[in-house]
């Protein structure tokens, strides 16, 4: 039995938490090839449908990150972004998957460091967490 | 005189009227009522039995009153208009009545949130403002409100509760004033242990003179402990207990703290006598009856007067 | 024929030169930039990668150079020299002479048949490889031509033939025209030293001995060895490998000059770690040298990583000798450390000297034609309080040509000339057009006919996948018509490819694998348009930052992940729309903050050139922390200069200085900024409107708790020494012995950064010292001595004068105790190996300066703006843009970046005023095509946008829908994100590409 | 506005247990805007409904829709070309959308995935609270425009009980006590002496007393 691979959509807002990706890259900092970015204006962008959409579709995690609290370039993008995570933890708990599953994450620019522990660590959450139960669900629909 | 209630024979005479209160048994158990009633047989002229009291559910204040009456001891029939409708409300009302129950108690009643049926559909056909006018028609224009006739219309002495201390303050008189209004005869107040803000509230209901136009009657409870205490000043909306009176009771060791509550009420009554308006005291002994003989005499309330 | 007072000439087209090129013609200023080189590039092509980031230079550069070519303001001309300068600043008469080519450039076609043909005919590749037929110094060579050497040429008349396209004219000659220009940048440059010269190394006679430049060469990619690191000599991987710092620099053997080059600690070091990170970890990585030498913003990091993580090996001495061990092939140096002065042998595989920068002779002769003085080094002399002004007027210096210095630091100079040379032109003309384009073609309704074009970025991309095999892989998703590798996408030559696929093959839409949109998505959009696509159809897949150089080391994980990447953008450009940017008026006037000599320079050079300028000042008046400094190292009078300057900004007509006033909000966006400050005792509130804001607030003078510093009278820090020697010299005359400690407070875990200037000061303060009282002993205990470029010809004297230098590690620092009005300080003396005591008179502490964190914080956090590790401001890019912030509008100046000196402050000043008229020169604001739409049909009405937008944007209008001003909106999306009709849409980033991504990376493989 | 919230999923999905397609049904109305059956939530549940159903390793097929009024027969119309090629439809409207989504069509299973709550005002964002219980003979004319029967948790018409503490009632201190509030708008309006006019038993007839209600209006008609 290989170990289960996750696969991780990260949200990242452009000004920070895309920017520390790239620091950690030109830093040369490894982490988990698992996760995989999708570039947003601010973390207030993401839409707690995308959220529910990639679990959906077989994303056995997703990172929401944005800038630090207090340093949103659009005031408070980050704290809705919060609010709607926590809100679907709520959700993801009554159809019965994981709530920690959906993370929201902080940092800033110069974080790549940050950036690169984040990802590792919660890649290997999920890993502890195993597949995505929709996936699972999914593959013995497939089957049959 | 607008009935044949004993209570209002004994303020009409101007003595100090005397009201205890009986909570009926979460069953068919007759006799705890009568041994609670039996506790305050000759110390009281009449008995609030409580309506369903803090939303639970007990032998219905009517049932109750009837065992009282049987005692020959004078019954307030308490009722609150969250459990019926004005139907229902109507109907126990002449009901009592035909079982010589000629006093009653007009009350929204607490809210099903309190009591352990919280899943009550919450009626309010009737506030209890309107309860006191369907009360009223119903003796004086001898009329349902449905405006049928009624024959041998009930001759109740309306009753009604008054909060002196609940918010907004400066609307408590006026309250009074609209209960007036609406026909109320008597009105015993939530008890009372702050009684300088009583006292204001007396001021005002006697600018308007109002304490002329319905008999109004203090309601005390002496507290069991300091613990007690406490939680009628946090928990108990709209009683008012004065941090000093929680310190006097926590200051006494625990087992003379019950003698404590018994001497301040005491006390209380003696200051409440003297102010003008007060017509009597209605002594709330929640689950303590037996103190009721005890205070009563200390108060230099007893014997009753026989009328 | 462009407007004479309108133009500049650029002489050199390295960095600093396109820099300035590319900031003046942004202002609307016209540049002729010439280059005695068949291409433009400088010597920063020809490097691997750059510290700290480890970039591929390429990468970083190769946009500017083609951005250089396209720039209709500038007109390049390599191949050419200026053989007289006339006239007088505005209106100046250059005269230039262009060698011939022999290739019409009209006609070539770069196909390389005459190198197959005619490989003798050669011009040297810089580096080693002897194959190169002609002068392509690097692939992207711009302009993409190659060129001939006909004196190697035998048979012209068949090397005429060898060309298809007949672009060879075997006829070409010399041509000299005359330009009249305004103003003149010098960018020449330097070249590397040659130590052919020195027996003692053996360069040139063992092949295994390279200089840093050639190694750099034989690790690029695009270098003779494609990128494999090898020994010349036998072609085999080396195991060990050693570098020699300060080969030919800070010497007094004939070959020598007594300067220090600046760069090559930090170079050597990046070659050290380039070569364990990219090649084998085990390779054994070997640097001596005599001082490290990092001392540029987060340089001290950099060295602790080459230390810690990388475990490069650090010798302190200067190799004696390299001898080439004949049996083994090796090559032996031997050396003598502090520890055993006998003399230690080891053998390396492979050597490489650290050569410093030299000025050519072809410099000093150009500076004869300029008529510009050059100091007793040959590099052109400028002066203490006017980093870039030579000694004509009209005529200005950046980069290594002024002294050595590093890309940064010439990308600040450049910046600064450019702001000087503008002064001597006509005031632009109000919005110079943009270049004409090609109509747009209407794609809508079209299927998508999307073209996929994957970088390899030399051994960036290319190192960790097989890009062809994933550009075959692209090729058969959905959509896709076209998916082809190309090189380095950014290259001029990438770029025409593109353009010319769309228009062939008909693509709607365009996916690059490639680097970070961050930094090139500005390019490829500028791309497409001018391929007469909308720019909003393009989508780049992050395959580099963050892909192979993540997984470099896991072939097979970074291909996985390239494929679903690459998935993901062609999912997700299908969905793109075809966009148009929204435009606002631009405000002109400009905010300075901070009253110190960034400041004050920034704020005057843009007033000087038209701009009203808000000084804005914390404290109660002007002047900041140069205020306390009495002398510089030169030995120049500061505080007259203060004065002078003080007064021209306080005088000045459209500089309206403001004291004690503190930032307390902020709106608005580039081009109209709104700050808000509470002015004056009293704190009234007063808002100011300006396009653009300078952020010049300093730093801190740095007061540790150490060496009993505030507590004994007898210990002073530098910048209190320097005013003693001013204000008491008897007090000094009497003192005996003076001291002073190094790198107090600084290089320290809490504060790890070198502060640059302290080294200097040391230097100053002692040399003045012994001015007034000969006969006193000075003792530097230091860790490094980093005077960097000209400041070591102090040094030198300071050791001539017999100040004694004692160098301590941190962990056994100087011991200082109280003797009396005196202290005593104990210190090891590593070369005596023995415990020393020195009572003195004063104990001096070079305590350096810290990031004024209080400040920065505040203003980082109303401005949004990023910070770096050590709190100071973090630039947009720290090599090529030291001066821009992350957010565009913002621009940092002097001691607010990093340590500076005074000089370094002015010059980063200047170019902050540079980059800023650049933006202003615009008259409208581009607002991008982010932004916010509402569906009428879909809109309920509901007012959570309303609610929900940060600026109070949406409103809802007569026609009952929610109307949001694209030109008001800030394109966050939080609305779009929050609308229960989901009636919203943000522009670019609507829910069809975002799902579509998603779809693209987790379509189910069941 | 008619307000509503998501019913639990476990107790949507055993509506639907058993449907292999259903038709998910937003309205474009109250519920959008009180973010409870707009097309986002639509969406929402649609995803969380597959989810759920995957996991059980079944199948199912949901085709979203949202109306830009459930509660008329018109809107209602635009479902009928899918209608039959679904098991059932589930409304994310309020009972008014629900029950005209069943009269329209009587072979399918229409089940709520809204619980209906109240007639409602928005207290910022994210905050909905009960104002109006459409009595059919309204007295806010004589309560300062505050509704003591949908606000009072006794419906008291003629002044505060002993409950009231700090304007806030006995039920709980995010509930305001209406008739505070009412005082203090009397006094505002300076009508403070209105007070004490008895507001006699309400006729419920007008209200849920006679059962059903129905408005015509002739001219309309």
């Amino acid at each position: 039995m290989e170990q289960f691979e996750p696969t991780i959509v990260a949200f990242c807002c452009h000004y920070c938490a895309y920017t520390a990706a790239d620091m950690a890259g030109s830093m040369r900092l490894v982490y988990p090839p698992n996760v995989k970015i999708i570039r947003v204006p601010c973390s207030g962008k993401v839409d707690t449908l995308h959220i529910m959409k990639a679990l959906e579709k077989g994303a056995d995690g997703v990172l929401v990150a944005g800038c630090l609290e207090g340093d949103c370039h659009f005031k408070t993008g980050n704290v809705k972004a919060l609010q709607r995570v926590t809100y679907l933890q709520g959700y993801l708990e009554e159809i019965g998957i994981e709530a920690e599953r959906v993370q929201m994450v902080t940092m800033s620019a110069g974080m790549g460091g940050r950036f690169a522990r984040i990802t590792t660590e919660f890649t290997e959450k999920i890993r502890e967490l195993g597949p995505n139960p929709v996936n699972a669900g999914g593959s013995r629909l497939a089957a049959s | 005189m607008k009935t044949e209630s004993v209570l209002e024979k004994v303020l009409a005479s101007g003595e100090l009227a005397v009201t205890g209160e009986c909570g009926p048994p979460r069953g068919a158990l007759p006799e705890v009522v009568q041994e609670k009633a039996a506790m305050l047989k000759g110390y009281v002229d009449a008995v609030n039995v409580t309506d369903n009291q803090t939303a639970m559910v007990r032998m219905s204040s009517f049932a109750a009153s009837v065992f009282l009456r049987q005692m020959d001891l004078h019954p307030v029939f308490q009722m609150v208009t969250r459990d019926r409708n004005r139907l229902a409300i109507q109907g126990d009302i002449i009901g009592a009545y035909s079982h010589g129950i000629n006093t009653m108690l007009c009350l929204s009643g607490d809210h099903p949130k309190f009591g352990d049926h919280a899943m009550a559909a919450n009626v309010h056909d009737l506030d209890s403002l309107q309860l006191i006018q369907t009360v009223r028609g119903m003796r004086d224009e001898g009329l349902f409100q449905g405006g049928a006739e009624i024959k041998n219309p009930p001759k109740m002495f309306i009753g009604a509760a008054a909060n002196p201390f609940a918010d907004p303050f400066e609307l408590r008189v006026a309250r009074l004033a609209k209960k007036v209004k609406a026909g109320v005869d008597f009105v015993q107040t939530q008890c009372i242990y702050n009684i300088d803000k009583f006292e204001t509230w007396m001021e005002g209901v006697r600018e308007r003179g109002l304490h002329e136009q319905v008999y109004i009657m203090a309601g005390v409870t002496p507290m069991k402990s300091a613990g007690m205490a406490r939680y009628m000043k946090n928990r108990v909306p709209g009683i008012d207990v004065p941090d000093e009176m929680v310190k006097r009771m926590a200051g006494v060791p625990k087992d003379k703290q019950a003698q404590e509550g018994i001497d301040i009420c005491i006390e209380s009554i003696e200051r409440l006598r003297q102010i003008e308006g007060v017509s009597g005291f209605h002594i709330m002994a929640i689950e303590w009856e037996e103190k009721v003989p005890e205070i009563v005499k200390r108060a230099g309330l007893y014997p009753r007067p026989q009328v | 024929m462009p407007n004479q007072n309108n133009t500049v000439l650029v002489i050199g087209s390295g960095v600093g030169g396109m820099k300035a090129a590319m900031d003046l013609s942004e202002a609307g200023r016209d540049v002729v930039l010439i280059d005695q080189a068949a291409s433009i590039g400088g010597l920063m092509t020809r490097l691997d990668r750059t510290f700290p980031t480890n970039n591929c230079d390429l990468c970083t550069i190769a946009p500017n150079l083609s951005e250089n070519a396209r720039d209709k303001h500038i007109e390049v001309l390599p191949l050419t020299q200026v053989s007289a300068l006339q006239g007088q600043a505005g209106d100046f008469t250059a005269t230039l002479t262009r060698a011939p080519r022999y290739i019409d450039m009209e006609k070539c076609t770069a196909c390389g048949e005459c190198h197959k043909a005619f490989p003798e005919c050669v011009r040297f590749e810089p580096g080693l490889d002897h194959r190169a037929p002609t002068c392509m110094r690097y692939p992207q060579a711009t302009p993409q031509a190659f060129s001939i050497d006909m004196e190697k040429c035998e048979d012209t008349a068949a090397l005429v033939n060898a060309c298809p396209a007949g672009a060879i004219n075997p006829d070409d000659g010399e041509r000299t025209e005359e330009r009249q220009v305004g103003a003149v940048v010098l960018a020449i440059g330097a070249e590397l030293f040659d130590p052919s010269g020195l027996e003692n190394f053996g360069y040139g006679v063992y092949p295994d001995v390279v200089t840093g430049l050639e190694y750099e060469r034989i690790m690029s990619a695009s270098g003779p060895t494609g990128g494999e690191l090898v020994r010349p000599s036998n072609g085999k991987p080396p195991q060990r490998v050693a570098w020699i710092q300060c080969v030919g620099s800070r010497g007094i053997n004939r070959e020598d000059v007594s300067y220090c080059s600046g760069v090559c600690c930090m170079y050597a070091l990046k070659e050290a770690i380039v070569t364990k990170e990219r090649f084998q970890d085990d390779i054994e990585a070997t640097i001596f040298y005599m001082d490290m030498r990092t001392y540029g913003k987060d340089y001290e990091l950099y060295y602790d990583r080459a230390k810690k993580t990388y475990g490069v090996r650090l010798e302190r001495c200067r190799p004696h000798s390299i001898i080439s061990d004949a049996a083994s092939g090796q090559l032996t140096i031997s050396y003598a450390t502090d520890a055993s002065s006998a003399l230690t042998t080891e053998k390396f595989d492979m050597v490489v000297l650290s050569t410093g920068f030299r000025v050519t002779e072809n410099a000093c002769q150009l500076a004869r034609v300029l008529g510009i003085e050059l100091n007793e080094h040959n590099f052109a002399r400028t002066q203490s309080f006017s980093p870039v002004a030579t000694s004509r007027p009209g005529v200005y210096v950046c980069g290594v040509f002024e002294s050595p210095k590093d890309i940064p630091e010439t990308m600040m100079q450049a910046s600064a000339a450019a702001c000087l040379a503008s002064k001597n032109l006509v005031p632009v003309a109000a919005g110079n057009g943009e270049a004409e384009l090609p109509p747009e073609r209407d794609v809508s309704g079209e299927e998508p006919r999307i073209g996929v074009f994957v970088c390899d970025c030399e051994q960036n991309i290319g190192g960790a996948v097989d890009v062809d095999a994933l550009a075959a892989y692209a090729g058969k998703l959905p959509g896709v018509v076209l998916s082809q590798s190309a090189g380095h996408g950014c290259s001029r030559e990438a770029l025409e490819k593109i353009k010319a696929a769309i228009v062939e093959q008909n693509l709607n839409r365009v996916v690059i694998g490639g680097c970070s949109p961050r930094t090139h998505e500005n390019l490829f959009q500028n791309t497409l348009r001018e391929a007469g696509l909308n720019k909003y159809l393009v989508e780049m897949a992050n395959i580099r930052d963050q892909d192979t150089w993540v997984h470099m080391n896991y072939p097979e994980m970074a291909m996985t992940k390239a494929k679903d990447l690459i998935r993901m953008a062609v999912a997700g450009v299908a969905q793109a729309q075809a966009l148009k940017d929204n435009t606002l008026p631009m405000n002109k006037d400009v905010l300075v903050l901070g009253g110190g000599v960034s400041g004050m320079n920034a704020a005057l050079e843009l007033a000087d050139q038209g701009h009203r300028v808000y000084l804005a000042e914390q404290a109660g008046h002007l002047g900041g922390m140069a205020l306390a400094v009495r002398k510089t190292l030169e030995g120049d009078d500061v505080p007259s200069y203060m004065a002078d300057l003080i007064e021209k900004v306080s005088q000045h007509a459209l500089i309206e200085v403001i004291t004690q006033a503190i930032v307390v909000d902020h709106f608005g966006m580039p081009g109209m900024y709104k700050t808000g400050f509470q002015i004056g005792p009293r704190m009234y509130y007063r808002q100011i409107e300006h396009g653009a804001t300078v952020l010049a607030t300093g730093a801190t003078h740095n007061v540790p708790r150490a060496y009993s510093l505030g507590e004994h009278a007898a210990v002073t820090t530098q910048i209190e020494l320097d005013s003693v020697i001013e204000d008491q010299p008897e007090r000094v005359k009497d003192w005996g012995q003076l001291v002073m400690i190094q790198c107090v407070g600084s290089r320290v875990p809490e504060n790890p950064n070198c502060s640059r200037i302290c080294c200097q000061s040391a230097i100053k303060n002692a040399l003045r010292a012994l001015d007034l009282n000969p006969d006193m002993r000075v003792f530097i205990l230091y860790r490094d001595m980093r005077t960097y470029g000209f400041s070591e010809d102090y040094y030198a004297e300071a050791r001539r004068r017999g100040v004694i230098f004692v160098r301590y590690e941190t962990d056994t620092p100087p011991e200082v105790t109280p003797d009396g009005d005196k202290v005593k300080i104990a210190f090891a003396d590593p070369i005596i190996g023995r415990k020393l005591a020195v009572t003195a008179d004063c104990l001096a502490l070079s305590t350096g300066m810290a990031v004024n964190e209080e400040a920065t914080e505040d203003l980082a956090t109303i401005f949004h703006l990023n910070r770096s590790l050590d709190g100071s401001f973090l630039e947009e890019h720290i090599k090529l843009r030291p001066t821009d912030l992350s957010i565009p509008g913002f621009f940092v100046a002097g001691s607010a970046h990093a340590p500076k000196n005074i000089k370094e402050c002015i010059a980063q000043a200047q170019a902050a005023a540079s980059r800023v008229l650049s933006m202003l020169s615009k008259d409208t604001i581009n607002l991008g095509a982010t932004v916010a739409r509402v569906d009428p049909e879909k809109c309920a009405t509901c007012l959570v946008c309303v609610r929900a937008c940060p600026y109070g944007v949406p409103f809802i209008n007569e026609d009952r829908y929610s109307e949001i001003d694209p030109a008001k909106c800030h394109g966050c999306g939080t609305c779009a994100a929050e609308c229960p009709a989901k009636a919203i849409e943000l522009t670019r980033f609507e829910d069809a590409p975002i799902m579509a991504r998603l779809e693209g990376l987790l379509e189910r493989s069941a | 506005m008619i307000t509503a919230e998501r019913k639990p999923m476990d107790e949507i999905m055993g509506m639907i247990d058993g449907c292999g397609r259903i038709l998910l049904v937003g309205c474009n109305e109250c519920v959008t805007v009180c973010a409870a059956g707009g097309r986002k939530e639509v969406a929402l549940l649609a995803a969380g409904l597959q989810m759920a159903s995957m996991k059980k390793g079944r199948a199912l097929d949901v085709r979203e829709m949202t109306l830009e009024r459930q509660c008329d027969p018109e809107y209602v119309e635009e479902l009928a070309p899918h209608i039959d090629q679904v098991d059932a439809v589930v409304s994310m409207a309020c009972g008014c959308g629900v029950q005209e989504v069943a009269r329209r069509f009587k072979k399918t299973p229409v089940y709520p995935a809204l619980n209906t709550k109240f007639m409602g005002a928005s207290e910022g964002p994210g905050i909905w609270a009960e104002r109006c219980q459409g009595c059919g003979d309204c007295l806010l004319g004589l309560t300062g425009g505050i509704c003591p029967i949908a606000r009072c948790a006794k419906r008291l018409m003629n002044g505060p009980c002993g409950g009231s503490t700090n304007g806030k009632c006995e039920i709980g201190n995010d509930v305001d006590c209406a008739w505070h509030l009412i005082w203090e708008r009397m006094k505002e309006l300076g009508i403070e002496d209105r007070y004490e006019d008895v507001i006699a038993a309400k006729d419920w007839r007008t209200g849920r007393g006679n059962g059903p209600r129905k408005i015509l209006r002739e001219d309309l008609a």
